[in-house]
């Protein structure tokens, strides 16, 4: 589904950030990806929702190479991947609920049609009762669940989630752990960076490890 | 508990349910922006007004320009210097007599003694005798078709038919009343390309302003897989009601102003100077063209307002890949 | 590795060692903030230069109004009618004597024959005799210090001792044109009033809406524990500068054009209607006071803009406790 | 040093995020904050630095009754207080340098007398070679380990730390642990807010825990 092949990244004139990746992820596999502060695994994620265009190498998602990508092919790809970003990224001026509609919106579905789900899953995450507020007023894990909840909403093909658990306590990362297991297990392809030791001993899955900018995989 | 991620029955009763029924898509996805916004609004408004202002000016003073050089344009007069051996009164009735006739004039009127006599009082005091004097008499002809009316051929032929007979066709005055109507015209019209290269730039400038805090917004949506279009069209339906609702509220007031100056001036009617500005400016009736323009500027504003935020959501998006 | 947190030795070391020799506090704690500080600037510049343009054209205006006014004002006209027995040159003689006598008045003169010839020539033909005539004479006496000047005691001495004697004191060409004068300099300073609150708003609003931008910072300082006090200094003195340039800007552009048009006009002399806009508005030169009045709209719009931006960080800093 | 009698806070017309919390802070003294998300732990640290104020309940911080407070008198109660922050709250245009100076700058003090500090403080948490670059192209635990350095870089009597370790990797929350203890040691009162067992399992800290509104402390 994703192919990586020698792909090389750095910023600017800065040093490599990454070197010489070169991996795949299968369809409706399951994955942590690992690395010290700093490691570049945002940096990754970046290039793996086309916000960043490698330095070097090949990228191909769901079979296109995406050097060759027009732009107005993007967004359409782009709705098959959910994205939880490290900083959350919610839009101040909508309440949690129209947050996490939002990747409903912009495909023009109609509220009727979705109302139900994204209520029950604010539900899952337990911002049911914080439905009708703002993000500034919210917690800063009550933020990563709504995050986590606007990429999960739409079922992508795939799901990208930056560090989703650093603000939340055991028990709900546990929980959380449960929703991507679950929507991995719908068929999405799942990969969750994450510097949790406690969140990822929880599961056998395949760990992707970036260290001084190079990968290895430990399946 | 199950997670809440396939619930094909559930979603069925629930859209019957509807557990969330209290809630509504009511933000837009544009922000409302309470100060960027309000200050866009209020600098296309000041500067809707002061643009609408000036054009109503210049348009009105356009119209007097207008109807100054015509009236004058409109006269001119043929003078009979009396000569020895002639009756002076048959050749003035011969001048009204020939012009009459001349293609293009509408009518030709002698003045008379006692006006010509209240002409001159200032200068030879009431009690002269004029008749005693070789005072030229004058014939006012009025032109009622410019296009066919030749003020040269009307010369000639009171040279030709009336003795001491002059043509005065004012050409020194609507010379120069014409040359300064239209410095006054070039001015305005100056003035108000000062005000139109104002407005759109504090438009442009506002309306970035306004954009520059929703660069967020732009991102957000482009990640969750926004067409282009689609953003684009959110922000620019936001800022042509902006661009309106500034554009409305400056045109109206600059048409409010422009009606008290006018009313103001109307009400002053019995104080000296007032017919001095009367004289100069006409009614101070706004020339239905000002409407117009005055409108399709607000309509020229709300679209640049809406143009400018399309083409900077389109610079933002454009830096993002 | 030890932690950096106590390092009484190191510390004093490092500062003749300057480890960090490459670092230095380029960053104002006030960011520059492209597009909103970059609108502002423009949004002051323009509206300075409109109401320092309007303020130029008011005072040019003000200043003609002046100049007609007083004029006229400073010229009363004796008139002599010839009456029958009385040697019409003697009384306009003792006129002219009895006029250089009054207090305030700078000198009297008699209009000859010849001129009063050239005056009536459109109206008696240029080959009257006016010696056969009971043409009036005139003495134009202009007055020097109006204050001490009075038409009454000038009339009533006229009447007394002048026989034929009568002063015209202009006052209905006084009146008129004093009043119109005073209609357009009514009416521009009204429009200066309506581009001053244009101007305020314009300001206060776009320092508002740049200050927008900034309430992290100002968030961020209050709670390193930094002083109301230092926080408004450090945005004031960045709007002050804001609000400088952007005057300077405005008001320079506003002088610029002013001078332009001067010269534009002035070179223009030769051209019909040149002499009737300078015969109106004098050789176009501004005033001192229009210089002063500009520069000092540049330093209240930069005070303003500073000020507004201190209120508005006072507001934020109080509504964060 | 810190006295809390009883108080309670609610947000505008909601029910009480905490209710009844009754304790105090030693100089010196270091404790691990803790409960679930959106339990209050923020609150409780916004309470801690003058930022809200009790809805009910006494207050006093070093020795003085909040409520009694002068607007004039807090800048300086603050400089004696030092607050890392959930979200960070880095200043976008200055660099991770100046950002890590601003409360000497804030302080006046010239720049060549704190300068090696902060670089050497730089150094330790690891952004020595970070210095120069503005927080936006930092990844989520440089930002972090900023804004740590920015709080205890003028040494304070107090340190708030809130979620201080949720986007670095456990060596590096060591690293940082260590960090705060040295400054401890040197006579500062510390609170750590965390949900991170592992963190906390490192130190025999007193523990304060906060679960619906209510407070228990485990010294
Ligand atoms: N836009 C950028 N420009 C320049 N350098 C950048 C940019 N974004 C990230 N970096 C640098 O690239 C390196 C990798 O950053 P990245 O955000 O990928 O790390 P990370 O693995 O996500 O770290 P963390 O766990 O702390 O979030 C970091 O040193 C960071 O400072
Ligand atoms: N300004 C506010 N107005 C209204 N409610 C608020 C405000 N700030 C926080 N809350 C609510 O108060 C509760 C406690 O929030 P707080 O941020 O203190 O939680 P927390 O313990 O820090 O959680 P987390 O571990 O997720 O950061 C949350 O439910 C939150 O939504
Ligand atoms: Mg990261
Ligand atoms: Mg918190």
């Amino acid at each position: 589904m994703i192919r990586f092949e020698n792909v090389g990244l750095r910023y600017g004139t800065g040093p490599e950030v990454l070197s010489d990746l070169t991996f795949s992820i299968a369809p409706h596999s399951f994955q942590f990806l690992t690395g010290p502060s700093g490691a570049g695994k945002t940096t990754l994620i970046r290039l793996l929702f086309l916000n960043l265009k490698p330095t070097r190498g090949l990228i191909s998602i769901f079979g296109k190479d995406t050097a060759l990508l027009k732009r107005a092919d993007m967004p359409a790809l782009r709705r098959r991947i959910g994205v939880v970003f490290q900083d959350f990224r919610l839009l101040d001026h909508l309440t949690t609920y129209e947050n996490v509609a939002l990747p409903y919106r912009v495909l023009g579905k109609d509220e009727a049609s979705y109302r139900a789900d994204v209520v029950d899953l604010l539900d899952w995450v337990g911002l049911g009762d914080r439905k009708h507020v703002y993000p500034p007023v919210l917690s800063g894990g009550e933020k990563q669940r709504a995050a986590i909840a606007r990429a999960l909403i739409t079922k992508p093909e795939f799901l990208l989630a930056d560090e989703p658990t650093g603000n939340v306590d055991p028990p709900l990362a546990r929980r959380l752990l449960r929703l991507f297991l679950e929507l991995n297990r719908l068929g999405t392809a799942v990969l969750i960076a994450t510097h949790d030791i406690g969140l990822m001993d929880q599961l056998d899955a395949r760990r992707m490890v970036i260290e001084n900018g190079h990968l290895e995989i430990y399946e | 508990m199950k997670t809440p991620i396939p619930r094909p029955k559930r979603r069925a009763t629930a859209s019957k349910a509807r557990p969330g029924g209290d809630t509504t898509l009511a933000s837009p996805i544009v922000p409302p922006q309470a100060i960027a916004g309000r200050t866009l609004v209020l600098v296309i408004a000041i500067m809707t007004f002061l643009a609408g202002f000036t054009i109503a000016v210049v348009s009105v003073i356009d119209r007097a320009a207008d109807a100054w050089a015509s009236d004058i344009g409109r006269e001119v007069t043929i003078e009979i210097r009396p000569l020895d051996g002639v009756a002076i009164d048959a050749e003035v009735e011969k001048a009204v007599a020939l012009a009459q006739e001349f293609p293009g004039v509408g009518g030709a009127r002698a003045i008379t003694e006692a006006e010509t006599q209240r002409l001159l009082e200032p200068w030879l005091g009431p009690d002269t005798d004029l008749s005693a004097l070789p005072v030229p008499r004058l014939v006012i002809v009025s032109i009622d078709d410019a296009a066919s009316f030749g003020v040269k051929a009307l010369s000639d032929a009171v040279g030709r038919d009336i003795r001491g007979g002059s043509v005065d066709d004012h050409a020194l005055w609507v010379d120069r009343l014409s040359a300064m109507a239209s410095s006054m015209v070039f001015a305005g019209v100056g003035l108000m390309s000062l005000m139109l290269v104002a407005l759109i730039l504090s438009v442009v400038f506002a309306t970035r302003a306004a954009m520059a805090g929703n660069r967020d917004v732009i991102e957000v949506l482009h990640f969750c897989g926004a067409e282009d279009r689609f953003i684009a069209g959110q922000f620019q339906r936001r800022f042509l009601l902006f661009g309106i609702e500034g554009g409305a509220i400056g045109g109206a007031l600059a048409l409010l102003a422009m009606g008290i100056a006018a009313w103001a001036i109307g009400g002053s009617a019995g104080r000296p100077g007032a017919d001095q500005i009367e004289a100069m400016f006409g009614r101070f009736e706004l020339p239905g063209t000002a409407y117009a323009l005055v409108l399709s500027l607000v309509v020229a504003v709300a679209l640049l307002t809406a143009l400018t935020s399309r083409l900077a959501v389109r610079r933002s998006l454009s830096a993002l890949d």
